[in-house]
């Protein structure tokens, strides 16, 4: 019997890791275990949506791999489409059985659910927050012990002051713009939308094109980005315009920048190109306060939100039973606990201790109480670009917030259709 | 002596012109002479400090990447073959045959191709060889870029064997030949520049095409460098510069390799007419 | 009356046959599938994935609606976008510049034209995320080759990318393709008898007579064929997706780049099966007129 | 060999008739050539014949087989290209033995005999180079030694001596003349060289227009050329024509041209039974000679050329103000010294009359 | 007007010498042929004169200037090519004008100046045609046209009149002569055809191998060939040569071969000093006449051939068994009758002494 798994993982590579855990550690483990059964790895290399293509052709014809890796967020619109199948149909009732779903918070199983059902696990969730140079604030007059902006003005008012002392710098990065797809949406414009206390959906699930909200959020970009250029607004709208934000805050140049805390664990992590020198000396973190204090999402002080990717089951697995042995084997105690001396972080299972790094610990405990997820809606996707393009028009001077809040308007509306929106003004 | 002298001045004027726009044309590529061999590269343009070759050791170290260079070159190496056999033989076949509307033809499967190169395309071929069981096989590759590919290099080579005198295969079945040894004894030689630019022009774009491998494949053991060079971008989609440039370096020498040796032993011309 | 023809028919239709198989199975089948699903709400994902309805003429009709059909990012502004971009890289840039270069080549000394010919390839051959990204770095404000030249040179640097996106793109797919154009032109340059250019020369005609009045008019059949090759894939390009991601602000959203948005960032296949159709069309006209203007310049139609 | 047979042959390229009812017959063993001016079908006819164009009308047959679908290989010919058709990537070694190659002779073989025929040729030195390596004679040559490299049962050339100097062109002209006597090949040879034709040939087929004016032996077709078009075509310098005046008196022929003084002629019994009205007076330049003046039979004119050529002089009178030009052809040495009035006599049975359609009247006993 | 001198020129590609050595000048109003076998390299010092080659040693010299690296539109030439190199998408008149236009012409004039010089060459009616649309003879007149229709110092011609019939060819050449002779034009021209030759140079350059071995002009060439080279190739059929062996006894010259004949000759002076030992004989076959048996000069031999060609007959014989063989062109009309032994009768005055070197000893008073 053979088994086979892929995911956006490539020895030596992106995710090199996780490839190496797999190969390494869960198939020997899982072979020992099951005599005939060979489990392969495809490692798969490729952008997000070329993935998404391939995915739904697979789980199409009954091509493809018997566990996939996958992003959540798709999940709606892969159920809708009828390429995914509830682990309870496919596996049947006992799979709901598995000792591990206890050990995973409701949150974490929404990620891979969609109307309640579980689709698969999810691999990890993440948080964002603020990452700061303290070195920079420091010599800004900033003290970066105590760091921790409680309203926007007072996070604006920090990137002044750094501003001053260096003029030639940047000091807030929140991300904008198309080329940074989802990371714009995810780390910027939710980051910001949440700290109104509003979301991108209503109650109902419609989608909000219209509110002060929105308007809130995009005269903040406009204010980093525009009228103060506290921000790097060229950075915003180009290609690699990501990397260059990573090269700012690891050349010094910014001094507070909003992402997840990937942007620890991997992107500054000591060896990796934008490897932060000093790294426990010079870099400091801090949440992400609301518009004002209490102003937030769910009259909360301070927002976060976070997303996850996962494994899924190909809904045509031939060995249904053997794949789902296999998925819950990966996420077995014991697995997940080898998977930490590949990298630690965050793992899905509450049994599963956080390795001892004193960031993760913190932070975990810190934001994981205050966050929040995407809609699980197959429009979402399509209202993300929307988002981004967006903040873009306004983050490069092209459109007012108002009018670029008009065109997201008509945009939305026409992918979602009017009886799915809603107008807060 | 003026006449030397404007005459030379003349001709030193054309060759300093071409190589300003020779010059020009290589300037895009000076960073990658220097990026690989840099450990901590960037978009700037640095020489070397201290000169590394660390980049190209951790390239080495991931066997996906380096195996993916094989398969490139199986991938490449079958579907230009295919390619460039079958349309001779059609393109042949076209340009000496009396059918009539035979470059309306062409010129209809020129503007198919290009419909079917767009992305939405790959659904129906993904099925197809689903279908046919060879998915996740260089076999399937091979097959649908030389589909792809055919038309264009059917409508380049007719062109050229259009304006080759027929009177050469004539004399060759006069002298006792059958068309199929004409074909091969006499036309195929005079078209052979043509074939080498279709031979080029097939080898760099199956080479450097990513998304009917990734489509078609599944087993990283298969995988071709166009899609391995992703395993250069981090998890968020952003390149790792100094390891991609060291790569990208490995990756290109196949092609330039290919396009000196043909050009070095071929050349890329007409034999010409041969009357003076 | 039948012709006596080079190439019996059976031996004929064994010489068609593979071309037949490969292009009938992978292209004729999936272009009539494209056809069809142009006509349908077909998505990759989502409720109409599996079941997509007949929409009739719904997705052209979307295309062309006025209502914003110049706004950028939608299908009338990458339309216009993408002619622009045509005619600048594809007509002024690869073809012209391929034209000279090739006619350049026929007369320097042979070290240069080798060398010329080789960088110029080079772009052509070299893979396109690598050209992509070494664009990239040639372009990059802080440290690019472009700037730091012109700093060497005491003019001021250029923040391309974001100031002149269009016209980055346009330089770049010049640059990218010149080759081919070059090649043939080359090629169609070696085939005409040298006494044509020599009876020239001997009449006294300049490099630029010769050109105008023998080279050019006797190649005119591969401009032609060239024409139709550089635009049609300029217009399918992709490379330009690679330094600009269309953007900024989808300045340089051309169709290839709208086209690859529609169908899988918003899966729509639908949508971008009609945009694949709506170009093809375009190429048509295209090509007619590349063939009606070299037709109309032939005297008496002879030659 | 074999003979060559034509059955009311017509061939249309689209609505232009290059060659139209032609029916004739090369017989076993003959050396026939197609003379006529440029553009009159001679090549079409001969790739009739090798099977490279097929007729829109007729039928082709080459010994007792018809051909007329026959593909080229299968008809057992051998042919010359004018345009040689020499391959540009072989050596003319491979260029010579490629028909040998064709019918599995092994390399050594082949390259043997290639070098014999070569040798035959004189090219035989040049069997390494390429042909843009070589001369325009030379490459002719190679193109020649191909077709002769291998016994067919007909031999078509098309201008295949054209252009070479003459003493190879008479060198070649001796070997072809050698083949088609000691071996007997069936030959069929276009050429605009009407002396090549005469000394090579054993029929001439004249053409003009996609027609055959005239299928007969050299020397017949020299001293009894069919039609002023024959007439003229044939013999170098051509025959003089002069439109003249026809009357019958007395039970004889009298003509009257400017400048010419002619007794009275026999009628020919073509001429009998109607009125002659105007005829064309031929006589070929070689049956002209100095006369005085007086002498019954002569031309006068105005002298216009004197050109002595070594064995002969060509003297060429303007006959009136015009264009009628005559030139006498004079086997001497040294030119003649003259000067204004010149006069030519000549015999009368070297007259040639032609009717007002062009064609021969013919003379007693013909 | 220009002369045209070439110093010590040599052309090699790459290992190959084409030329070697040229020294000769073609003085101002000159018309002179480069004549000789193919291959022989006419068509490289054509190229030279022209600036298409450039030669490898040596200089090349228009009138005054050193003309060797200078570009072929600065020479002041017009040349006519031997494909005729006419360009395919331009009418005629455009074809013929084209020189003009490069030279700034205004459309209508230089319209008007290639109606004028295509009128004398017969192709006036014409202009309008693409060179696909006209004959093969046409198409060189129009090549001709074009090299003549701008005024220049030197003109060029490789090979123009090669593939014309008789015809055109003797039109082409009245009109050549004629420009030459009244215009005093300076033109260099390359032929095979050495009866063009002689019709048309004032001197002669035959080439043999890359050297100029004589360069004369025709009726020099045609009495005194300075080696046998040249002998036997200027005169068609060529000279007959017969090797003999020489003997002076008596003070009279005494020569002996198979099958001759002949009185002994007076010493020529350069014979005088040296043994003559072997010498060849030559005599022209125009020069040959049929003797009685017992003529005083003859050379016998036994029947060859006996071919009539229209106006004059060959009758050729072997004097040996093996390839000695003699030709003598006999100007009748009917081929002789003749069978077996045949003599051939001549005049002491027409024989040609060559030493063993094949070089000609020159007779008394030359
Ligand atoms: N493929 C063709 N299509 C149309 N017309 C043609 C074609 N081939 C030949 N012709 C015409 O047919 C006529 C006869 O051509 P052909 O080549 O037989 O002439 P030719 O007697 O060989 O002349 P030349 O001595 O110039 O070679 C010419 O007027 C030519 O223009
Ligand atoms: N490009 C070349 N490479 C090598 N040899 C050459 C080249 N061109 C000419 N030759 C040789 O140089 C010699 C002279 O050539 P050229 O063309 O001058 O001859 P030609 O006298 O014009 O002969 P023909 O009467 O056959 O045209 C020939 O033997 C030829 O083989
Ligand atoms: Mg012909
Ligand atoms: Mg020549």
């Amino acid at each position: 019997q053979d088994l086979s798994i892929s995911c956006r993982c490539v020895s030596g590579g992106a995710n090199g890791e996780l490839a190496d855990w797999i190969k390494d550690s869960v198939i020997p483990g899982f072979e020992a275990a099951h005599d005939g059964v060979t489990v392969t790895l495809n490692e798969f290399a490729g952008g997000d949506e070329q993935l998404t293509q391939q995915l739904a052709l697979d789980f199409s014809t009954g091509a493809g791999a018997d566990i996939a890796g996958f992003d959540g967020f798709l999940i709606p619109n892969f159920v809708e489409a009828g390429l995914l199948k509830p682990i309870a149909e496919l596996v049947g009732p006992e799979a709901m059985e598995w000792e591990g779903w206890s050990h995973i918070s409701d949150g974490s199983k929404a990620l891979m659910s969609y109307d309640g059902q579980p689709y698969g696990i999810a691999m990890g969730t993440d948080v964002r927050m603020i990452f700061a140079r303290a070195d920079l604030l420091e010599s800004s007059g900033i003290d970066p012990a105590s760091f921790q902006p409680t309203s926007w003005e007072e996070l604006l008012e920090a990137a002044r002051q750094v501003k001053q002392a260096h003029p030639d710098s940047f000091p807030l990065q929140l991300n904008a713009g198309v080329p940074m797809g989802e990371a714009t949406t995810m780390q910027g414009y939710w980051m910001a939308i949440l700290g109104t206390g509003e979301s991108i959906t209503d109650e109902e699930g419609r989608y909000i094109v219209e509110s002060q909200g929105i308007l809130d959020v995009l005269n903040l970009y406009k204010t980093i980005y525009v009228d103060e250029e506290l921000g790097d607004a060229r950075a915003q709208q180009l290609g690699d315009g990501r990397n260059r934000t990573f090269a700012n805050f690891r050349d010094a140049k910014t001094a507070m920048l909003v992402e997840g805390d990937w942007f620890y664990r991997s992107v500054t992590a000591p060896g990796s190109e934008f490897e932060v020198a000093e790294r426990d000396a010079k870099m400091t973190w801090a949440k992400m306060p609301a518009k004002e204090p209490g102003a937030g999402w769910n009259g909360q002080d301070f927002v976060t939100i976070s997303g996850g990717t996962g494994w899924v089951m190909n809904p045509n697995t031939d060995a249904p039973q053997l794949a789902w042995e296999l998925l819950a084997y990966m996420n077995s105690k014991e697995q997940l606990d080898a998977f930490q001396e590949f990298q630690p972080r965050i793992r899905i299972r509450d049994d599963v201790p956080v390795p001892t790094d004193a960031f993760l610990t913190e932070t975990s405990s810190v934001l994981l109480p205050l966050t929040t997820a995407r809609p699980n809606d197959p429009n979402y996707n399509a209202v993300s670009a929307e988002i981004q393009r967006m903040t873009e028009a306004v983050v490069s001077g092209s459109m007012t917030p108002e009018e670029a809040m008009a065109r997201y308007k008509d945009a939305v509306t026409e992918i979602v259709g009017e009886d799915n929106t809603a107008s807060l003004m | 002596m003026t006449d030397h002298l404007r005459q030379f001045l003349g001709r030193a004027g054309f060759a300093f012109f071409t190589a300003l726009i020779g010059a020009i044309f290589a300037l895009p590529l000076v960073w990658f002479l220097f990026a690989p061999f840099n450990s901590r590269a960037e978009l700037g343009l640095a020489i070397p400090e201290p000169f590394s070759l660390s980049n190209f050791r951790q390239v080495l170290e991931n066997s996906f990447a380096i195996r993916a260079l094989g398969n490139s070159l199986i991938q490449s190496v079958g579907g230009t073959l295919l390619v460039a056999l079958a349309a001779t033989l059609a393109s042949y076949a076209l340009s000496r045959s009396p059918l009539p509307g035979k470059r309306a033809v062409t010129y209809v499967l020129l503007l198919f191709s290009s419909v079917v190169s767009g992305s939405a395309a790959m659904v129906p071929i993904f099925l197809m060889i689903t279908r046919a069981g060879i998915i996740d096989t260089h076999l399937s590759v091979i097959l649908v870029f030389a589909g792809g590919l055919l038309p264009t290099a059917m409508f380049i080579l007719r062109d050229f064997i259009d304006g080759i005198p027929r009177s050469y295969e004539e004399s060759a079945m006069v002298a006792g030949a059958s068309p199929v040894q004409a074909f091969f004894d006499v036309a195929l030689p005079v078209i052979r520049p043509g074939v080498v630019v279709v031979v080029v022009w097939a080898f760099v774009n199956i080479w450097g095409s990513f998304l009917i491998p990734f489509i078609l494949l599944r087993s990283a053991e298969k995988m071709p460098a166009s899609v391995a060079i992703y395993s250069f971008y981090s998890e968020a989609g952003t390149p790792i510069v100094t390891l991609l440039a060291a790569y990208a370096l490995l990756y290109s020498l196949p092609v330039v390799l290919l396009y000196l040796f043909v050009s070095w032993k071929f050349g890329f011309r007409f034999f010409g007419g041969i009357k003076a | 009356m039948k012709r006596f023809s080079l190439l019996s028919p059976r031996a004929g239709a064994a010489f068609i046959t593979p071309a037949g198989l490969l292009v009938g199975a992978f292209v004729i089948v999936p272009f009539f599938w494209v056809i069809y699903v142009s006509f349908t709400n077909r998505t990759l994902l989502g409720r109409t994935a599996l079941n997509p309805e007949f929409v009739g003429l719904a997705n052209y009709l979307e295309l062309f609606s006025p209502h914003r059909f110049l706004d950028p990012g939608q299908f009338g502004f990458s339309l216009v976008l993408t002619i622009q971009f045509v005619l600048f890289s594809a007509l002024l840039g690869q073809a012209a510049l391929g034209m000279a270069l090739a006619w350049l080549l026929q007369q320097v000394p042979k070290p240069v034209k080798a060398m010329t010919e080789t960088v110029v390839i080079g772009a052509w051959i070299l893979p396109e995320v690598v050209i992509g990204f070494a664009w990239f770095a040639f372009l990059d404000y802080d440290g690019g080759t472009l700037n730091g030249m012109l700093d060497a040179v005491g003019l001021p640097r250029g923040d391309w990318l974001l100031d002149y996106p269009f016209w980055v793109i346009v330089v770049f797919n010049t640059w990218r393709g010149t080759a081919f154009s070059m090649m043939l032109f080359n090629s169609a340059f070696a085939s005409i008898p040298p006494s044509y250019f020599q009876a020239a020369d001997v009449a006294g005609a300049s490099s630029w007579q010769k050109f105008r009045d023998i080279g050019l008019p006797l190649i005119r059949g591969h401009v032609v064929t060239d024409l139709i090759l550089i635009t049609m894939w300029t217009f399918n390009v992709f490379t330009p997706f690679l330094l600009t991601k269309g953007g900024p602000g989808n300045q340089t959203e051309v169709l290839s780049i709208y086209t690859y948005r529609v169908a899988f960032r918003d899966f729509d296949f639908g949508k971008g099966a009609a945009v694949g159709v709506v170009v093809m069309l375009i190429n048509l006209a295209f090509a007619l007129f590349y063939l009606w203007v070299a037709r109309k310049r032939t005297p008496g139609g002879a030659a | 060999m074999a003979s060559v047979k034509f059955e009311n042959v017509t061939k249309r390229f689209g609505g232009f008739t290059a060659t139209e009812g032609l029916d004739f017959e090369v017989g076993d063993g003959e050396f026939v050539c197609l003379l006529g001016p440029s553009g009159c079908g001679k090549t079409t006819t001969l790739r009739m014949m090798a099977g490279l164009e097929t007729p829109s009308e007729g039928k082709v047959w080459i010994g007792e087989r018809d051909v007329t679908r026959v593909h080229p290989k299968d008809r057992g010919i051998s042919m010359v290209f004018q345009d040689y058709a020499l391959y540009p990537h072989m050596a003319l070694a491979d260029n010579i033995a490629y028909p040998l190659k064709v019918r599995g002779q092994p390399r050594p073989e082949r390259h043997a005999e290639a070098q014999r025929v070569a040798d035959v040729l004189q090219i035989g030195h040049l069997l390494d180079r390429m042909p843009a390596q070589i001369s325009g004679g030379q490459q002719q040559r190679t193109s020649l030694a191909r077709a002769l490299v291998t016994p067919s049962d007909v031999y078509l050339f098309d201008e295949p001596l054209s252009n070479l100097d003459a003493k190879l062109r008479l060198d070649a002209r001796g070997f072809l003349n050698h083949l088609q006597r000691d071996m007997g090949i069936t030959a069929v040879y276009v050429t605009h060289d009407q002396a090549e034709a005469m000394a090579l040939a054993t029929r001439i087929a004249v053409m003009d227009r996609g027609r055959i004016v005239q299928y007969a032996p050299p020397l017949e077709i020299y001293r009894r050329p069919a039609t002023t078009f024959v007439a003229n075509f044939v013999g170098n310098p051509p025959m003089n024509l002069i439109e003249a005046e026809a009357r019958i008196e007395g039970g004889q022929l009298h003509l009257q041209a400017p400048g010419l003084h002619l007794a009275p002629l026999p009628v020919p019994a073509a001429l009998a039974t109607r009125a002659p009205g105007r005829l064309t007076l031929g006589v070929r330049p070689e049956h002209l000679a100095l006369a005085a003046p007086g002498a019954a039979n002569r031309i006068e004119g105005r002298l216009f050329a004197n050109e002595n050529m070594g064995p002969e002089t060509l003297v060429t009178v303007t006959r009136t103000e015009g264009e009628a030009r005559l030139t006498a052809r004079i086997f001497t040495d040294e030119a003649p010294r003259l000067s204004g009035a010149v006069a030519f006599g000549f015999e009368a049975r070297h007259l040639h009359l032609f009717d007002a359609e062009g064609l021969r009247v013919p003379g007693d006993g013909e």
